[in-house]
């Protein structure tokens, strides 16, 4: 970890989203018109385009959607970390989110492998939300809403 | 949704100029002087002068993307057009151009228009291609090969898709730029070859992924009637389509489909044509799954069999179906889309040489942008 | 040059709906944000929804020019469009999407396109507009109202404009914005506080200067047909027309007529007016010279008499052609031009209560960019 | 003068303008196609499009084509210099450059005013080329070419 590793600028739109990151928590928005959960942040829901939504935890359960692993830093920060995996999750609420795999090599790594979040704290103001790998849970249907 | 097509364009406006600089490193060249040289060429190409031109059109260099840049093309050129404007669907966006300057011809708006693309990434600023941001970064995903990166395995989850598949993309494009003394890379490469070079991101190797090159190229349209009395037999637009996924791969539903599906159907419809009417195609392949993408959405062969469709050697010069004749922006240069334009006219013609498709009719072009964020198909004939 | 117009899109094409958002510092809205509230409501205007939109065209935020910005409209929207593009020719580019939307609705690409506008450089990024270059920066030549007084000096050099004059055209939009409650600024001015303020460029002083601001503003086009059962009666495009004198002053033979007078007189044509026939005017203000070169240019008055047309109140409302009913760029809100368009739309629906034009049926937008570098306008009609 | 104060960038394009005037001359491109004398520096002659060009002397003397004056400062630098003028100068040749004019007060410049060059450095590699007036001289055709 350098200081010059790249990190996400906290807005007034996704603020909430790295604050609860700080405290162990997965928070998205979800809109209060249609009920649907969104992300990347926005002002207006994706779907009914509402202006009025809520933050509330989710999961943090999901499944690789994709994934690649570089083998060539396109930062100097990542020198250090190749060959090192990023992934595309999908939440068992449904937005996706991009991020790493970890606990297990990165030729363990598969699309449908089941994850959970855990979190990593980078700075005193950013936590990064990466997944690891768990036993296949069962679809949560309750938390889904 | 929208009204019965009435098609006001088809077969009414050509391109009767084609031209390029050098590809490569170019240094000394700024990227207004690109499109300069290449306007020139492609009027000189056309028998035409700067005088005859009312319309400029530019796609904005990605290496230095800013506002008014068709003005400054046309200050370089030293006139003052009656249109000129920068249209940006990032690599979809020449075809657009071409759009564009159809429809004020059809208008009465302008009557010669030529359209342009110029940048020297490597020679001179890189400042967009090297800009790290946004929060996705953090996680290290960066640069383009990524996206084309996660889509490939994804494409191979729900497909199945082999990386000698991937190969045979890379191989057939080598193998016409080694015909094409104006092509970046000439060296033609084995399958061998390609499973030794290195991932850049896996599953992508380097043999994967277009370069960044200096270079320009420009075409000029005009109407049919003002191109009968021109120095070369006109090449003519059957057809156009345009359809744009549009979100961020996060937000994209559907990640193995892309707007060329919707874009092909609209622009072959235009055309008149079903894909075995079609001598050659030049398609965008930044990154080899998009030829393959591409080729299945046009409906050259069903969702999820363009890995064999381009194996065989079916794709290569004398196949049944050439891809990429020129060597396609894996091996000519990654110049992002208007050389397949250009290409795909100088086939209609028959100006290619040892790398001409013979009798070509119909030529297929595509331009994409993004990651796969925006699609434009372009039909072009020899004949109305 | 050109063959003789066909203008194929006289009257088949409407103006449906019209949005914005509030203008003036708006803390915590993005622009993307910005273009998605004014679409919404422009949507809602026409009793439309999101999900009948099959074009989004954006220009792009001047604070912030980037690549690929119709998608990202596109993707706050929630949907894959047909059609979507950024275009640009700065100040001039409003109008450049609705020429564009008709084009692409006249071949049947798309049906509802949205033509948006949003920048935050008030609360946001003022990158843009902070940005010094250029060798000219070394001469402390920079901001665009140094360009503008550079005009203003030579225009009265050549004809002997007075500052009254300038101060009129100031005096008009002050009055009409105090009847807009969506101004920003909304108190008048004497002639007495246009000689109080102070110089900015010599001889332009602040109240000649439009201010930067937050805000967005969108339109709805559709075809007449698709018109005919939405919730407000259309405005019909009558007449569109773009020209670019496109070189950097210094290298622009002529600084005192502007592209407005090729722009304006494509417009009238294909709309089949004389400036007699029009009942109000929204004409692009960024600065105080502009309308008045603007007003010749269009040929409401000789080259040189601009100056004396503008003055006696002829431009306020109750005059003899009314100017910048809402209060224009200089007190309405500085963005670039998308409001104007709106504006007129109002008008020509009778929608404007104090401020109204009474029984307005013809109305002139300008828009233009650079330092009168690019120029386009746009004639809208309440009936055919 | 500050070390922040904008200065021009030296490109391939523009070096034989800025070393020749910290030689104390002033020297353009003229076409040697069709011999036009340009200015801004470019590959391509705004005429006739021809890149085959000779850098060559002018006369330096013109006329103000227009001026301002600024009263405010777009830049920290110009802090200390408003109110300053900015003027567009039509040399005899026919190009127009963005300069000052020095030797008067910015009340006494006019449209048409004839001036001529004169130099100031301002870094050991930039030599800003400024204009002052002059009596009225004959339009010396010789140089015009
Ligand atoms: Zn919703
Ligand atoms: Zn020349």
């Amino acid at each position: 970890m350098t200081a010059e590793r790249p990190l996400p600028e906290i807005t007034d739109q996704n603020r909430p989203f790295w604050e609860s990151a700080r405290a162990g928590r997965l928070t998205l928005q979800r809109c209060r018109n249609c009920g649907r959960w969104r992300y990347p942040p926005a002002r207006h829901c994706y779907w009914c385009l509402s202006d009025e939504a809520e933050w509330a935890p989710v999961s943090g359960r999901g499944t690789v959607y994709s994934f690649v692993v570089f083998h060539q830093a396109f930062h100097p920060a990542f020198k250090d970390q190749v060959p090192y995996n990023v992934a595309v999750v999908e939440l068992v609420e449904g937005p996706r989110l991009v991020s790493n795999i970890v606990g297990c090599r990165n030729d363990e790594v598969y699309v449908g492998m089941p994850v959970e979040a855990v979190y990593e704290p980078v700075t005193d103001e950013i936590t990064l939300i990466k997944f690891r790998p768990v036993e296949v849970w069962e679809r949560a249907d309750a938390v889904v809403d | 949704m929208a009204r019965t097509p009435r098609w006001p364009f088809r077969s009414r406006y050509c391109i009767v100029g084609v031209g390029n600089t050098a590809y490569g490193r170019l240094p000394g060249w700024s990227h207004v002087a690109l499109n300069v040289e290449a306007i020139k060429r492609a009027l000189d190409d056309a028998g035409l002068t700067k005088d005859d031109v009312d319309g400029v059109l530019t796609k904005a260099p990605t290496s230095d993307f800013q506002m008014l840049y068709s003005t400054k093309v046309a200050q370089a050129l030293g006139i003052s057009p009656r249109v000129t404007a920068t249209i940006d669907q990032a690599g979809a966006s020449n075809i657009g151009l071409i759009w564009y300057a159809m429809s004020v011809i059809d208008a009465g708006m302008a009557e010669v228009v030529v359209c342009s693309y110029g940048d020297n990434p490597l020679t001179g600023s890189r400042a967009a291609y090297r800009r790290i941001a946004g929060d996705e970064a953090a996680y290290g995903l960066m640069g383009a090969p990524a996206g084309y990166a996660l889509i490939t395995r994804r494409y191979m989850h729900e497909y199945g898709l082999k990386p000698e598949q991937l190969a045979a993309v890379a191989i057939a494009c080598r193998k016409h730029a080694s015909l094409n003394p104006n092509a970046q890379f000439r060296e033609p490469i084995t399958l061998e070859d390609y499973f030794n070079s290195r991932f850049v991101v896996e599953p992508l190797r380097l043999y994967d992924c277009c370069p960044i090159t200096d270079g320009g190229a420009a075409v000029v349209v005009t109407s049919e009637e003002r191109a009968r009395d021109l120095k070369k037999p006109p090449v003519y637009v059957l057809g156009v389509g345009q359809s744009h996924p549009a979100k961020d791969l996060v937000l994209r539903e559907d990640w193995t489909t892309s707007g060329a599906k919707e874009s092909g159907r609209v622009a072959f419809e235009m055309a008149g044509i079903t894909p075995q009417d079609v001598d050659l195609v030049e398609l965008y392949d930044c990154f080899t799954i998009v030829p393959i993408i591409t080729l299945e959405d046009y409906g050259f062969c069903k969702k999820g069999e363009g890995g064999g469709f381009v194996e065989g050697g079916r794709i290569e010069l004398g196949g049944e179906l050439p891809l990429n004749t020129s060597g396609g922006l894996l091996a000519e240069t990654g110049m992002p889309g208007m050389q397949l334009i250009v290409e795909a006219v100088r086939q209609l013609r028959g100006e290619c040489g040892p790398r001409q498709v013979p009798d070509a009719k119909v030529a297929v072009v595509s331009n994409q942008g993004g990651i796969m964020t925006t699609h434009a198909t372009l039909v072009l004939g020899r004949e109305r």
